[in-house]
């Protein structure tokens, strides 16, 4: 094949038709709060680990809902459980929680998958 | 010194372009550019309307100005009478009169926009003349452009005109309208943006220890910008860096019982 | 779908353009890429349709793929402009007539600047004065080489020798529509039924007797993108956009895509050619692809006239599936001919040869 | 009940705020004339099937309304449009319709209502073209028969719900915000679920703005009970796909990253426009506009039932996009300043 010197590029678009969305109806089930967020940003401004790194809890907590999987998991091994944001979340949501969830979804995910 | 934003301002296709952002992302929702790469016109649109020099800044050395298209489906849908795609046209502006798009992959690029279509506008008259448009340098034009390229006389005859002619497609320009062009590039500004172009791009090349000639495509520097990609503008590109599981997912369905 | 909801808008949009007298710009792409059509305008519009339309040698590039690529600044291609404008005031005429989507946009973004900034204007006046002597006139219409072949679609049709409709059938072909970004997304006023949905490419379809698909992603960008294509290094952010069109467009089995601007037209095809090549991907009906016209093509080619003439064959998607669909009779061996009349070996590896 | 019979208030419009107003003034033994152009009153309440916050039917408010007028004092002219509207003398304005001139007005409330943004003019979302882009009036329609289906006659899958079209948009020339639309996009979603508990419903929103008492509640229980989505965005553009289904493409402004959703149905949020009509009788009258289209009133903060003009008087949403306890609260208070400005006049006569 000729060199072209470029090639097709994967979109970021956010494919909700598409996307896997079992992660969110997983913690859903189990953490029912989560379905309370309204992206105020209060866990994120908080969060010890998104003064060191690009983690936003207020990010992670839309895109597992949307599906994005894999910048989910980027993002949430950021997150060193210090449970702050627990505190400060105005609609009680158990942001803790739903890390901890979240990383247990992944892990059967994974697992399953092999 | 002056301050940035009221330097933008000075633009009248800025202070038309940027009223008061809301933060909808109508723009970004069918933005080309924001479909492909890390990119969120509606962001630099909040930044710049902070007013904050060091945010300005950071947004003229940035990657980020150079991934528009300049398709201007932005301007369309904004609710605000924003025109985000104009917004960075002058920021792109001020980037090169500071001499600090330099400091981007993408924006040392400009050099090979320059070289090329910029070039092309003084020499000939056009911007994408068929005879500057070398099937080498361009494979995606695939083998009708070689064809057309190689026969270019041919072509243009077969139409009625005639290569380098008086008038009809791809006339030649006689050397009085040639100085015009020149002319209102040297009254409006247009041969400084060249010239600054030129001169910035040359101190980087030499800082890269890449080759600089005054002229032409036929340079390390002009070969290195036209052609470099680091990848890291893309979604993929963060994923890669930091995780590193190749697994496919599949559905969660079935987990929750085992589990239980 | 409800067409009258469309029809409604195309009602609200109309735009006023003038019978005859029209002061003729080149577009540096089509010139390059596919000169015919714009010599098939010009033909079309002299001896077909007895108009005036009048082009002045002397008028150069506008400088917007310079422009756009921010290598030209806003006051140099307003002075270059006005030159245009100048020349045109110079013959008398008032209406221009852009044979490119990017130049129409920018003509347009001049002189709604100039209207709301009237200081732009002044400083414009001085520049070019100061630079070659020259004086203007702001013209009383800007058009675009498609809104002209819109006003005569209708006598086109009349003298249609191969309606859009499959010859064996009767059915009626079906098109995709492409309008260009720069046509009415900045100025919705200045384009044939708005920026939503054009009525330009549309009207003429409908009038010749095609079919206009709408799918999802018609309103998306081709792609080009100035300096995203003109460097290397970015072309994958001007293929990907067109490949998602064709992804979105391929379902609907499109017989033929009608492009507005230069740009796209050469783009939505070129890329086909390369996704075909990279990726092995075609769109259109039976692996083949889908030919990309002009307006000025497709309408020579309803007229009856030589599709070797019109300039099809350049392209990298040849048009032989659409002409046989449409009972056009060819000569395949005519296709490339020198400039004595011999004929000239065939360019291999295009699409659907 | 005092006799004030011989004084006589002409009031426009016979919806929620003209009823209220009427009915109140006809009780302080006022003779009102109600002039409403539609056959029966209720005005846009009759669009309605249940109300925010707490889902009761509109019907219960409208025989609120029925009531109120219900008085041999309030003459209701049905059908019936304005002519013209003259100030006779110093203290009279003689009021022309179209079935002929009334008694000269001591008063005139002007209580015109709103009219809902015609969604046509949002072409990007394909109103009147694509099947399924309905509006929230389209839908109430649907629950009013008790089921919701698609063109295609079947329930949808998914419900797209498309906050400020209309409002808070420089494009259609509304740079205010409608109030009621967020809050009537979250009942509706609520009531979508109900009623079809296997359908996912999505708001696209700007912000939420749930300004009334037991509103955020309402918000609250729709994410809790019944697990509505909600995406901070724009919707920038409808399509049709193959399928009929509508693709939608927004930014989710909150992950950063564009989005794109197929639906079975879009229900389109209009948002509130000063009327058709009222403009004609502002106009007739020569009232003061407010920049936002609505008109403009006396004091924002404490006379904003009041006009520009002596004896001329507004009520309800002819000055600002309300919901309807505030629009009752505004014709009540309407009522107020109509008698205080009544008796100062009986005293200036005396």
């Amino acid at each position: 094949m000729k060199n072209f010197g470029f090639s097709s590029i994967k979109t970021r678009v956010i494919d909700y038709d598409r996307n896997n969305k079992s992660v969110s109806e997983y913690i859903l089930e189990r953490e029912p709060s989560f379905a309370l967020c309204i992206g105020c940003g209060g866990c994120a401004a908080t969060c010890s680990a998104a003064r060191f790194t690009d983690m936003s809890l207020r990010k992670i907590n839309i895109l597992i809902k949307r599906g994005e999987n894999d910048e989910v998991r980027r993002l949430m091994n950021k997150c060193m459980l210090c449970g702050k944001c627990t505190l400060v979340c105005p609609r009680g949501v158990n942001t803790r929680n739903v890390i901890f969830l979240t990383q247990q979804a992944y892990r059967k995910l994974d697992n399953y998958a092999v | 010194m002056e301050n940035l934003f009221d330097r933008l301002m000075q633009d009248v296709r800025f202070e038309e372009g940027l009223n008061a952002c809301m933060n909808c992302g109508v723009c970004t929702a069918i933005c080309p550019a924001a479909e492909f790469y890390n990119y969120d016109p509606r962001k630099i649109v909040d930044s710049v309307q902070t007013r904050d020099d060091s945010v300005i800044m950071e947004l003229l050395r940035s990657e980020t100005i150079w991934y528009c298209g300049q398709c201007m489906s932005c301007k369309t849908r904004c609710p605000r009478g924003n025109t985000p795609g104009s917004i960075i046209m002058v920021l792109r502006q001020l980037s090169q009169e500071l001499g600090v798009f330099t400091d981007s992959e993408k924006g040392r690029q400009q050099f090979a926009v320059k070289r090329t279509a910029g070039d092309n506008i003084l020499n000939y008259g056009y911007c994408v003349p068929a005879y500057k448009v070398d099937p080498d340098k361009h494979p995606e034009q695939g083998p009708i452009w070689e064809h057309i390229y190689d026969n270019l006389e041919h072509v243009i005859a077969r139409f009625g005109g005639e290569l380098h002619g008086e008038e009809g497609p791809l006339r030649g320009f006689t050397p009085e309208v040639m100085q015009e062009l020149k002319d209102i590039f040297e009254v409006t500004g247009g041969q400084d943006l060249f010239d600054t172009i030129e001169k910035y791009s040359e101190k980087k090349a030499a800082e890269m220890g890449l080759e600089y000639k005054p002229e032409g495509t036929d340079c390390e520097y002009f070969h290195h910008v036209n052609t470099y990609n680091s990848g890291c503008h893309y979604c993929d590109s963060l994923l890669e860096e930091e995780y590193e599981t190749g697994r496919q997912e599949e559905n969660l369905e079935g987990v929750s019982e085992r589990d239980s | 779908m409800k067409l009258e909801g469309k029809k409604r808008i195309w009602k609200e949009f109309q735009k006023e353009i003038p019978d005859d007298h029209f002061f003729f710009v080149r577009s540096c792409i089509r010139q390059s890429f596919f000169p015919g059509s714009e010599q098939f305008l010009i033909k079309m519009l002299r001896e077909d349709l007895g108009k005036d339309i009048f082009e002045d040698p002397r008028h150069t590039t506008c400088t917007g793929i310079g422009y756009h690529g921010d290598v030209v600044p806003f006051d140099t291609i307003q002075a270059v402009v006005a030159r245009h404008f100048a020349l045109a005031t110079e013959h008398g005429y008032k209406d221009i007539l852009i044979s490119c989507v990017t130049s129409f946009g920018i003509y347009e973004e001049i002189v709604e600047t100039w209207k709301h900034f009237p200081e732009t204007l002044d400083k414009t006046r001085e520049n070019l004065y100061k630079a070659t002597g020259r004086e203007f006139e702001v013209p009383r219409t800007i058009l675009h080489t498609s809104d002209a072949v819109y006003k005569f679609k209708d006598e086109i049709a009349a003298r249609a020798r191969y309606p859009l409709v499959d010859h064996r059938t009767g059915e009626p072909l079906k098109a995709v529509e492409h309008i260009g970004c720069h046509y009415s997304k900045m100025f919705p006023k200045y384009g044939v039924g708005g920026a939503e949905f054009p009525h330009t490419l549309v009207g003429m379809i409908e009038s010749w007797g095609g079919e206009v698909i709408d799918y999802p992603e018609r309103r998306h960008c081709c792609g080009f993108g100035f300096r995203q294509y003109l460097v290397q290094a970015n072309r994958g952010y001007s293929m990907s956009n067109s490949l998602k069109k064709f992804e979105s467009m391929e379902p609907y089995r499109p017989e033929f895509v009608l492009a507005n601007c230069p740009g796209c037209t050469m783009f939505m095809d070129k890329w086909q050619y390369t996704i075909k090549e990279q990726e092995g991907r075609t769109y259109g009906v039976n692996g083949k692809g889908i030919p990309v016209l002009t307006y000025e093509e497709l309408a020579g080619l309803v007229m009856g006239y030589s599709p070797w003439d019109l300039g099809v064959q350049y392209h990298m998607v040849q048009s032989e599936p659409l002409l046989d669909k449409m009972g056009i009779p060819y000569d395949k061996n005519d296709k490339y001919i020198a400039k004595d009349g011999s004929r000239m070996e065939a360019p291999k590896n295009l699409i659907n040869a | 009940m005092p006799d004030n019979k011989e004084k006589h208030i002409v009031v426009i419009g016979a919806g929620t705020a003209g009823c209220t107003a009427a009915g109140q003034l006809a009780r302080e033994g006022y003779s009102v004339s109600l002039i409403e152009k539609e056959g029966e009153p209720g005005g846009k309440i009759n669009n309605w099937f249940q109300l925010f916050p707490d889902r009761r039917k509109s019907e219960e408010v409208k025989k609120f309304l029925l009531a109120e007028i219900d008085n041999p004092l309030v003459m209701i002219n049905y059908n019936t449009d304005i002519d013209s509207i003259v100030k006779e003398n110093e203290e009279q304005y003689m009021v022309t319709t179209s079935r002929g001139a009334l008694r000269p007005a001591d008063a005139v409330l002007v209580a015109t209502g709103f009219d809902l943004f015609n969604p046509q003019r949002k072409e990007e979302y394909g109103y009147g073209i694509y099947d399924d882009v309905i509006t929230s009036v389209e839908l109430e329609e649907k629950f009013k028969t008790g089921s919701v289906l698609t063109s295609k006659g079947i329930p949808p899958r998914r419900v797209g719900i498309v906050h400020c079209v209309g409002s808070r948009d420089e494009k259609v020339g509304n740079f205010h915000c409608s109030k009621v639309c967020c809050v009537t996009a979250v009942k509706q979603a609520i009531e979508i679920r109900e009623m079809l508990p296997g359908t996912e419903v999505f708001c696209f929103y700007m912000d939420m703005r749930m300004f009334g008492p037991y509103y955020e509640e309402l918000y609250r229980e729709a994410q809790e009970k019944w697990t509505v989505n909600f995406i901070r965005g724009k919707v920038s553009e409808a399509s049709e796909n193959i399928e009929g289904r509508l693709v939608v493409k927004v930014e989710d402004t909150l992950a950063g990253k564009p989005l794109k959703m197929q639906v079975d149905m879009l229900v389109l949020m209009i948002g509130i426009e000063n009327s058709q009509s009222g403009l004609r009788v502002g106009k007739e009258l020569g009232l003061r506009m407010g920049m936002n289209g609505f008109f403009m009133v006396g004091d924002n903060h404490y006379g904003n039932n009041r006009s520009n003009l002596e004896g001329v008087f507004y009520a309800g949403t002819c000055t600002s996009a309300m919901n309807i306890t505030d629009t009752i609260s505004h014709a009540r208070a309407a009522v107020v300043e109509i008698v205080t400005y009544l008796k100062s006049k009986v005293r200036e006569d005396s």
